[in-house]
């Protein structure tokens, strides 16, 4: 739009007054995301202890398991902020390293995701057991959602990048995939410490 | 052919095949006469496919006026049933699923759309700005939205409409008592326009935020301008909440999860609390916008600046605030104890305090004015006694201990009529006649606008005052039939009605009279205006303004008039970047519709395909790199000259 | 300006109409106990200051539209376009209505919490104890210490407060009787208080006022208040001649449909507590979702089920 | 990698190890300190909060351009958030207990309480 001043130093993504607007745009968006998931876990919380004659949190939830997945996507995280910070370097090769090394590690997470729900379904805590594994089943697993929507855009940001490079287009894309990556790592502290921690404890 | 007679189409319901063969009837005429005036081309090209946020608003207030029709009539049978009890006219079931397709209609598919279609026509021009920040995605809400209200309306005829009431209680409305399609179509109909409107508003946040015209700082914005920031701020926190409650209780239903079941440990009342938490500021969603356009038309017609427009913004601001923190008085008779009870009255009440500061604010703005009585402002002078009469009546029923005997009554239905009615119809009666000859470079009738007027409101009076009554009678609401002592007062009611569907297709007749027989505008400023959507011509080019003017105080257009200034500045024309139109929203939100229709069913074939053909869209969206057009400097100047002929 | 008289000439009319035909049965302005007489006491304070809030209004908006409407030869003295606010103006109207809500919430709240305890007026007796169950579309009413069980009626004593423990076999529902006071939800798996007292004697309505689906119109019940004596002389009577309720028998009055009144001389309560967790899938449990897929059409109330 | 090393924001390397302490920290915090259980919950809540903030400024440049809009927005996207938590719980607990005495409400740990002695 004219009137509005284009860049023509700092960040790439930054540059265009559009590429202003879309990244307010998603933070906004993560707001109402904060919004989302507030309402999943206020309805764990509301149906906390509802097992019916499903097996409680306590007797299936593991440490380890817990541990290794939250250190999977803490790590993710960070090769994501890597990954951004090679971009701003001008690097699309680290860009491009970092961005495949934060998949298969979210793909690892993904992984022991699915496993996990496997196994407590072999132990009886489905979605239809009881509320409160229907409302852990859904919270965990709109997160998990989450993910692996994450994943799929960053194969296709991958293959706009190979086909394209560096441009104030990929650059804006690539930073707003970093920032939802960072948002479900936000996600997951809380699923981790509310969920799995206070699971443990109570 | 035994599942298609006896579950797939609704029937045994004379009303119903009516409605069935009309439907049917109209379809083979719309594309009867798209195909023989051979406008199917200009269809696709210039409405379906269009991304120009004029004509986004112009499709949503089309389709809001229908829904409002559609929810008449239902509003219609409901009274003609309460006005004859005894002739059978609808069984309970009808009844039942009528009034809970007129709430839901109403207050999702015609008051929401509606002002957010004129916030999608005005906030834009207000601002000096081209479109809105996300045009594509603001395409992508209108379509999802269309086809939302599509799916909804289709429970009709197929498979039976949703019959727990708009707030769709559980256990009432989950799958242990109430098996079927029909509930799916609330669950889904909501969902997909939901989306719609989440992304409206963190569109019209962006928009408003960055792309306001050099100068034009946040306390010199239109307060229209003002109450579509603050309402699509309260639409980015509300909607995620009915989104998860809605895919929760889908979840219920389709998949046999626990959470609002009977069974499993669920808790019913969850459903409750998470529709209120969304509910509640979802009420402000509609009455934010319409405030904002009481306000414009109120200043603009007792030509003066709004008085005390720092206090109207704050209030506001003070209302999105405490709209979150009241949502349990729609359950005081829950039990939660005193203490819940004590908090959220106070909490309710003190919504009161703002409000009634706009009340007075308005009434300060008339003071030392010189009041022209058009018809938008005589929908704007209205609503002032309907609203506070619906105000006062809220403040009574957030008495929770007073609450225990109104709650669930006619007194009840009559203090939200008067809010909803008073606050957003009239306020979407009055942003129609008061922005229509921008949007279509015609008045509408002025005498014929009257007359509406007075049917509608006192209709209106006539058909909700007596409901007050009623409620201390004991009558409650959602019954089908009533007791002999009610019968005068419902039959009050009905005359009411009768008034305000008189006023309501007066209106409509309106519309066609106007197209008809109404002078041309000449100008693009008919009612000497304040903000700057007056200052760009009629019929607003495509890209709105030729040149954005600088800004230096609040009611940029007031003053422009008063120094000189023009928003074609003939000697600083620059070509003008605009966004390509595209097919994908519309597409998209048609497999949105897809997947809806399988979940409906539990087809899930069909809504794995949906699903498959939303994710296709989004990733064609992904690769597409288009960065839309410019308008060259002389197509600017030609069309502008054109525009301006009549001006001189 | 004829039209606007117009307009004021018929809601007078409508008001006074109103006022003549609610002078029939208003029990909600006519309570026959202390808890509606505290509520009654309440909405009449209420209607009172919002009555002023509205005639300010009212008159306010008359004078604006009377005084500064555009006129042939009104003089241009008093329009200022300029004019853009007072602040003096605009903190009275915020705090004369912040006054009018503290004015309301003190009462609003003492009152909250006097409802949450049985009646000051009764305190001597302790409260009679009525399980009062919601299934689609009828009630139960049982009185553990009576051992006794009504379907659709209801007896209490006056003068006495009644303990209403509230629950429901499916849907939500609210057992409210205007006469006597302010209602109360019915839920599955979980159990609310409500009391209420009857001072005077009489038949009261009472009913379901939260919607249900297809019966929900019907299911009302009538409340006989009478003197403490009677009242056990009913407990007794129905204790001798009514039937002892079965547990088969209970299932089946539970499924979908409208019932008469009844009696029994036992309580469901020993089969089930439909307040309590483990009761609330009782009803899914003994009927499945099948009785809920061809509910039987209950046109006018005629058509009573389970005959 | 390791010659790249001094180009590597010290932000994120400090942000990384931060978390993953206190990861630790709740984890132990929450199977091995034996603090009473209110304790725990508000400590590994309140390291689950640092950590939130971590991701947010360190890793998700929360302040860059539209900072103060996007600050404020999360800001009150975390108090609705609180609310609709904390509302909820606040608002859904009563009415569920065995023994009549106790419908009167209370917090989280109260609610949690009473459910776990329903079973």
């Amino acid at each position: 739009m004219s009137g509005h001043s284009e860049l023509t130093t700092g960040p790439l993504e930054y540059r265009s007054h559009e590429d202003r607007m879309t990244v307010l745009g998603f933070w906004l968006f993560l707001g109402a995301e904060i919004a989302l998931f507030a309402t999943l876990f206020a309805t764990y919380a509301v149906l906390f202890g509802r097992t019916a004659d499903a097996p409680a949190p306590q007797e299936l939830f593991e440490m380890p398991m817990a541990l290794t997945m939250t250190f999977l996507l803490l790590t993710s995280s960070f090769t994501c902020g890597i990954a951004i910070h090679e971009m701003r370097r001008g690097s699309l090769k680290g860009l491009l390293t970092w961005l495949i090394i934060t998949l298969a590690l979210g793909l690892g997470f993904l992984g022991f995701e699915i496993y996990e729900f496997v196994h407590y379904a072999h132990e009886g805590a489905t979605l239809q057991s009881s509320a409160y594994w229907s409302s852990f089943f859904v919270l965990t697993g709109t997160h998990g959602a989450h993910v692996t929507l994450g994943i799929c855009w960053a194969v296709l940001l991958i293959i706009q990048l190979k086909k394209r490079g560096l441009n104030q287009m990929t650059a804006r894309k690539t930073f707003v995939l970093g920032l939802y990556w960072h948002f479900l790592d936000v996600i997951w502290i809380f699923l981790f410490t509310s969920v799995y921690l206070i699971g443990m404890v109570v | 052919m035994d599942f298609l007679l006896n579950e797939f189409l609704v029937t045994g319901d004379p009303l119903i095949y009516g409605a069935m063969v009309s439907i049917v009837l109209v379809s083979i005429a719309i594309v009867f006469v798209l195909t023989y005036f051979r406008k199917w081309g200009y269809l696709w090209r210039e409405w379906l496919t269009t991304v120009d946020h004029k004509k986004i608003g112009i499709m949503y207030i089309i389709a809001a006026i229908a829904m409002l029709f559609r929810g008449g009539v239902d509003a219609m049978l409901m009274r003609a049933q309460l006005t004859l009890p005894n002739t059978e006219f609808l069984n309970s079931q009808h009844y039942n699923e009528i009034f809970t397709t007129h709430g839901t209609i109403m207050i999702i598919f015609m008051a929401m759309p509606f002002l957010i279609g004129l916030m999608n026509f005005v906030v834009p021009l207000q601002i000096g700005a081209r479109d809105v920040a996300f045009p594509f995605l603001n395409a992508v809400s209108f379509w999802s939205f269309a086809f939302g209200a599509m799916l909804f309306n289709l429970s009709f005829v197929i498979g039976g409409s949703p019959d727990a009431g708009w707030t769709n209680y559980a256990p009432l409305a989950g799958p242990n008592l109430n098996p079927g399609p029909n509930i799916n179509y609330y669950l889904l109909g909501l969902q997909i326009s939901g989306i719609g409107t989440l992304a409206t508003g963190i569109n019209f946040m962006v928009t408003i935020l960055k792309m306001r015209a050099p100068g034009m700082k946040l306390m010199r914005m239109p307060i229209f301008t003002w109450s579509s920031l603050i309402t699509s701020f309260i639409i980015t926190f509300a909607f995620p909440i009915l989104t998860v409650a809605l895919a929760l209780m889908t979840i219920d239903r389709i998949f046999g999860s626990q959470f609002f079941t009977l069974t499993g440990e669920g808790m019913p009342m969850m459903w409750a609390n998470l529709f209120w938490l969304w509910g509640h500021p979802e009420v402000y969603i509609v009455i934010l916008p319409a405030f904002g356009i009481f306000s414009e038309v109120i200043s603009t017609f007792a030509r003066k600046q709004l008085f005390g427009y720092k206090a109207m913004v704050w209030s506001m601001l003070i209302i999105a605030g405490l709209s979150f923190l009241v949502w349990v008085h729609h359950f005081f008779t829950m039990g939660a104890g005193a203490g819940v009870n004590s908090v959220f009255s106070v909490t309710t009440m003190l919504i009161s305090v703002p409000t009634g500061v706009k009340i007075f604010n308005w009434l300060g703005t008339m003071y030392k004015g010189k009041i022209r009585f058009d018809t938008p402002m005589l929908w704007s002078i209205g609503f002032i006694p309907c609203f506070v009469l619906g105000g006062v009546t809220g403040v009574m029923l957030a008495m929770a201990a007073a609450d225990y005997q109104y709650h669930n009554t006619y007194f009840l239905v009559a203090h939200f009529h008067n809010v909803l009615i008073a606050g957003t119809v009239f306020g979407c009666f009055a942003g129609l006649t008061f922005w229509y000859p921008k949007m279509f470079g015609h008045k509408m009738n002025e005498k014929l606008g009257k007359i509406s007027f007075w049917f509608f409101v006192i209709g209106f009076n006539v058909c909700f005052l007596p409901m007050y009554f009623l409620g201390f009678m004991g009558m409650p609401r959602r019954t089908y039939s009533i007791e002999p002592e009610w019968m005068p007062l419902n039959v009050i009611s009905t005359i009411g009605a009768v008034l305000m569907a008189v006023g309501f297709l007066v209106f409509v007749y309106n519309i066609y009279y106007s197209f008809r027989y109404s002078e041309r505008e000449k100008t693009g400023d008919t009612w000497d205006g304040r903000a700057l959507e007056w200052a760009t011509t009629t019929p607003v080019p495509f890209y709105n303004f030729a040149t954005v003017p600088e800004i230096t105080g609040p009611e940029a257009f007031w003053k422009m008039k008063q120094e000189g200034g023009t928003t074609y500045d003939k000697e600083n024309l620059e070509p003008i970047h605009m966004p390509s139109d595209s097919g994908v929203p519309f597409i998209m939100s048609a497999f949105m519709f897809v997947a809806g229709f399988g979940l409906v069913w539990e087809w899930m074939f069909m809504a794995i395909a949906g699903l498959i053909g939303i994710l296709a869209c989004m990733v064609v969206r992904s690769f597409d790199y288009d960065h839309g057009f410019h308008v060259s400097v002389e197509e600017i100047k030609e069309t502008e000259e054109k525009a301006r002929e009549g001006e001189k | 300006m004829k039209n606007k008289w117009g307009k004021y000439g018929i809601l007078l009319a409508v008001a006074f109409l109103l006022i003549l035909t609610a002078g029939c049965s208003v029990p909600v302005l006519d309570p026959k106990g202390p808890v509606g007489e505290s509520q009654k006491n309440l909405i009449v304070f209420s209607i009172i200051m919002m009555s002023l809030i509205v005639i300010v209004v009212m008159v306010a908006l008359t004078y604006m539209l009377v005084k500064f409407r555009e006129r042939p030869n009104r003089s241009d003295e008093d329009y200022d376009p300029e004019h853009e606010g007072n602040t003096k103006l605009e903190i009275i109207w915020t705090v004369i209505p912040l006054i009018i809500v503290t004015a309301l919430s003190i009462p609003t709240v003492i009152t909250i919490y006097q409802l949450e305890d049985p009646p000051q007026s009764s305190s001597d007796k302790e409260p009679l104890v009525v399980h009062a169950t919601s299934a689609d579309w009828k009630w139960f009413f049982s009185y553990p210490e009576q051992k006794i069980e009504t379907v659709n009626y209801l007896h209490i004593p006056t003068d006495r407060a009644v303990e209403f423990k509230l629950s429901s076999a499916d849907s939500m529902a609210s057992l409210w009787i205007p006469a006597l006071g302010g209602q109360k939800y019915n839920m599955a798996g979980m159990e609310t208080t409500l009391y209420l007292q009857a001072d005077e004697a009489g038949t009261y309505e009472g009913r379901n006022s939260n919607f249900t689906g297809t019966g929900f119109a019907e299911q009302t019940f009538d409340v006989h208040a009478e003197p403490a004596e009677e009242f056990q002389n009913w407990v007794e009577e129905t204790k001798q001649s009514a039937p002892e309720l079965t547990q088969d028998q209970y299932d089946e009055l539970l499924a979908p449909g409208l019932l008469q009144e009844m009696e029994f001389s036992s309580t469901h309560l020993e089969y089930v507590d439909h307040g309590s967790m483990d009761g609330s899938d009782y009803l899914i449990q003994r009927h499945g979702t099948e009785a809920f897929e061809d509910i039987p059409a209950l046109e006018g109330g005629e058509d009573v089920a389970n005959d | 990698m390791s010659a790249e090393n001094e180009k590597f924001p010290k932000q994120h390397i400090v942000g990384f190890l931060g978390s993953l302490v206190l990861t630790l920290a709740a984890a132990w915090a929450a199977v091995g300190s034996g603090l009473p259980t209110i304790w725990i919950i508000v400590s590994i809540m309140v390291m689950a909060v640092v950590q939130a903030f971590i991701q947010l400024f360190m890793f998700m440049h929360l302040t860059e351009k539209n900072g103060s809009i996007q600050v404020g927005n999360m800001l009150h996207a975390f108090f609705i958030a609180a609310v609709i938590i904390a509302g909820s719980v606040w608002t859904m607990s009563f009415g569920f207990s065995h023994n009549h005495s106790d419908d009167g409400g209370g917090g989280e740990e109260m609610q949690m309480e009473e459910q776990e002695h329903n079973h």
